[in-house]
């Protein structure tokens, strides 16, 4: 029945990493416009994707709590834990893009840290992750605490792309941040590589992610077939007279 | 030039370990999730 | 829904205790920034004197700054007003549900009452309280920090829908920490990123209104605030039942 | 006619399963007691039947004439007492009636209210405030509160600790008052109690 495994697209990801990195460093050229080291501009390859794809997986972790709290088979601890799946992978992406970011920075402006909008917003949504789990955690019952935190994530679903794209573009909040290389000034080859670079890292997410599924999964059916609960009955018996004597003998 | 062979190597090597670990652990599951099915069978 | 309001209202008069964690923590905040932080002087006054000047101005007892401040001198202080509303919030208003919970009432509650009636008594009750709370403060932030406001009426806007904006959400996360065991800071912590856009909003609109410079987030808080609102009445059922 | 079905209800709380495969059937008129020590998951089965909170399996289901009360409807069919219920202490006997009344939207009247009262023995302290009453009076008021819906399902948990001989009586009365409104579910560990049962629940029996 289980036929899953080592799929084709999973086994595309390992040759598809090493020529994008190959074509990443000797077939784009650096850039020079607005860069203080060209060669710093390769950081687009690797730190936009998963800025993308960590808000993606908190929309997916959002999916799967609706499902959990509004769907057909709501209740379904399965739905839970794979909002909480893919809070860990969002929150491994969001990590991994304001770490590059940093070191960007330091290149770019001399500090990892300038409480630039866009890095404040991806502390927000870092914070919004860790709340998550810090709820998941301060909570025993299984129900009630996929009840909370599906809420939440959902709460957080929604706050979090306004606080990526919204915030960071009021008009009073300035941006070192160089965006209009992104939406303006990348040549074909550079937009090529990043679309690829997105695919494959949307790729090595959603095997984690299917892993860590499969895993609970596994858990789960092996600790069925362990414990056999629900065998027991407990049924109200009958008084064998079967009349009421209330106020009689005591 | 030395830099970049350095950042070739370091990718190589992080990569390199994440995809061993991705395949390792899938087959392992996989090998497991067979082994459940068989029992159920049973 | 009525009979909600009415009761918190009622418990809330005979034994404050949502209204005297919120107040008193705002109120301490606000006397502790204006003691301990220097809001005024050279690089926050537009006509702030400079050093020799400055010496003369004291020996001869004269004002030692003059109003008429800078950007980042506003904003510092919408920002003080902003986290000590948020932090105030966020402390006081689960106690209508912590209240509930520590009491033993919530059970029978959530028995025999809709779920929305609840939600919208509560709402009711904390947006009215911290309206209240927020009345209260900027007359007394006013008198301490000095601020310099060019648009009064956009301040007191800013002021007044940012505040229904936190109590909405704040509702629903107080909600959520009533009931999960760990009561005390969670909510601090849940809060900030639903509310950092109200925060954003509140800090650059009031700085705004304070500079006299363009930048007003009325309409886009009052958006945010029927959005999340509307979302945390239909989340606020499933956090409540069991 | 009123009919209360357990079917296979059981509930886990962390990774102990508190109540495991309680079955029963309960009509008009007739009483189910349940028993069983302290921590053997009287109360949270109580819950389950109030519907308050959800078995991880099996369903509790209210009929009525027939239909399934929805939980909405439940809020007027089912009256609650245990001891970990409170009122709010810091209102008045009455203003907890009347707080009750309306979110339950119950029609509501003085009369109601003096009448509900004087049938618990509390009357004449309406306008005093919870907290400044005894534990057994607070008891009563709970009794007050759990008739007003004329409830079709009553669930007492514990029924009579901390009350005198008089609450006693009250409750006992109210007991067979019941049985001509709808079903009693009673949880208790007095021997004394157990005459009023038709129906016994050992939740030790399962072990």
């Amino acid at each position: 029945m289980n036929r899953r495994g080592l799929a084709f697209w999973k086994l595309l990801q390992g040759p598809a990493m090493v020529g994008l990195t190959l074509l990443a460093y000797f077939w784009a050229k650096p850039l020079n416009n607005g860069f203080q080291v060209p060669e710093a501009a390769r950081i687009i390859f690797w730190h936009v994707p998963m800025a993308m794809l960590g808000l993606l997986w908190f929309f997916v972790a959002g999916y799967h709590a609706v499902r959990f709290l509004f769907g057909r088979g709501s209740g379904d601890l399965r739905s839970d834990s794979r909002v909480s799946f893919a809070c860990e992978v969002g929150l491994a992406c969001t990590l991994l893009a304001t770490f590059s970011g940093m070191i960007f920075a330091q290149v770019q402006w001399r500090t990892p840290w300038n409480w630039d909008p866009k890095q404040v917003s991806i502390l927000v949504l870092i914070m919004i992750y860790v709340a998550y789990f810090g709820l998941r955690m301060s909570v025993d019952e299984p129900q009630l605490r996929a009840r909370l935190t599906s809420a939440y994530a959902i709460l957080g679903a929604v706050a979090a792309p306004l606080l990526m794209y919204v915030v960071p573009h009021l008009p009073q909040v300035q941006t070192l941040h160089p965006t209009q290389v992104l939406t303006g000034g990348l040549d074909s080859k550079w937009r090529l590589i990043w679309m690829g670079f997105t695919v494959v890292f949307l790729g090595v997410t959603a095997w984690l992610f299917e892993l860590r599924v499969r895993l609970a999964a596994l858990e789960a059916r092996r600790s069925e077939a362990g414990d056999p609960e629900d065998q027991v009955v407990v049924e109200a018996v009958r008084r064998p007279s079967g009349g009421a004597t209330t106020g009689a003998a005591g | 030039m030395d830099a970049l062979y350095w950042v070739l190597g370091a990718s190589a090597l992080v990569w390199g370990g994440l995809f061993a670990y991705l395949i390792g652990t899938d087959l392992r599951l996989r090998r497991l999730e067979a082994e459940l099915d068989r029992e159920k069978r049973a | 829904m009525a009979a909600v309001f009415l009761k918190d209202l009622r418990s809330e008069l005979r034994t404050p205790s949502a209204i005297s964690t919120l107040g008193m923590f705002v109120l301490t905040t606000t006397v502790l920034v204006s003691l301990t932080v220097v809001t005024t002087g050279p690089g926050l006054d537009m006509n702030a004197l400079d050093g020799a000047a400055l010496k003369e101005a004291v020996r001869t007892g004269a004002r030692i700054y003059f109003p008429g401040q800078t950007l980042v001198r506003a904003q510092l202080l919408s920002a003080f007003f902003w986290i000590i509303l948020y932090f105030g919030a966020l402390t006081g208003i689960p106690r209508v549900f912590t209240k509930e919970e520590e009491q033993h009432t919530a059970v029978l509650l959530r028995l025999v009452a809709r779920p929305s009636a609840i939600f919208a008594g509560k709402l009711i009750f904390n947006v009215i309280l911290l309206e209240l709370v927020a009345a209260a403060v900027t007359p007394i932030y006013l008198l301490l920090l000095q601020p310099v406001i060019a648009r009064p009426f956009d301040f007191g806007a800013h002021i007044f829908v940012g505040t229904a904006s936190i109590s909405g959400t704040a509702t629903l996360i107080g909600a959520m920490v009533s009931r999960s065991g760990n009561r005390g800071y969670l909510a601090v912590i849940l809060g900030l990123g639903p509310l950092l856009p109200v925060l954003v909003a509140g800090i650059n609109g009031t700085a705004a209104a304070m500079q006299g410079t363009g930048g007003n987030y009325v309409l886009g808080l009052v958006s945010y605030l029927g959005m999340m609102t509307a979302l945390s009445a239909l989340l606020f059922e499933k956090v409540w039942r069991d | 006619m009123v009919e209360l079905k357990l079917d296979s209800i059981s509930k886990r709380f962390g990774g102990r399963q508190v109540i495991r495969g309680v079955r029963a059937i309960v009509q008009t008129g007739e009483t189910l007691v349940v028993t069983g020590r302290n921590g053997s998951g009287k109360s949270t089965l109580l819950s389950i039947i109030a519907g308050v909170l959800r078995p991880d399996r099996g369903s509790a289901g209210l009929w009525v004439d027939g239909v399934e009360l929805d939980p909405d409807s439940r809020r007027t069919a089912v009256g609650w007492v245990a001891p970990d219920l409170t009122l709010y202490r810091e209102l008045s006997a009455w203003e907890n009636l009347d707080f009750y009344a309306r979110v339950r939207s119950l029609p509501w009247s003085r009369d109601r209210a003096e009448a509900l009262l004087e049938q618990v023995g509390l009357a004449g302290r309406g306008h005093d405030l919870v907290g400044t009453f005894s534990s057994g009076m607070r008891v009563r008021l709970k009794y007050a509160v759990a008739l007003q819906c004329r409830p079709r399902l009553l669930i007492l948990d514990e029924p009579t600790a901390m009350l005198d001989q008089s609450g006693a009586a009250i409750v006992e009365a109210l007991i067979r008052e019941q049985r001509n409104r709808g079903v009693l579910v009673l949880a208790t560990n007095d021997p004394n109690e157990l005459r009023h049962g038709d129906l016994f629940l050992d939740l030790e029996a399962g072990g």
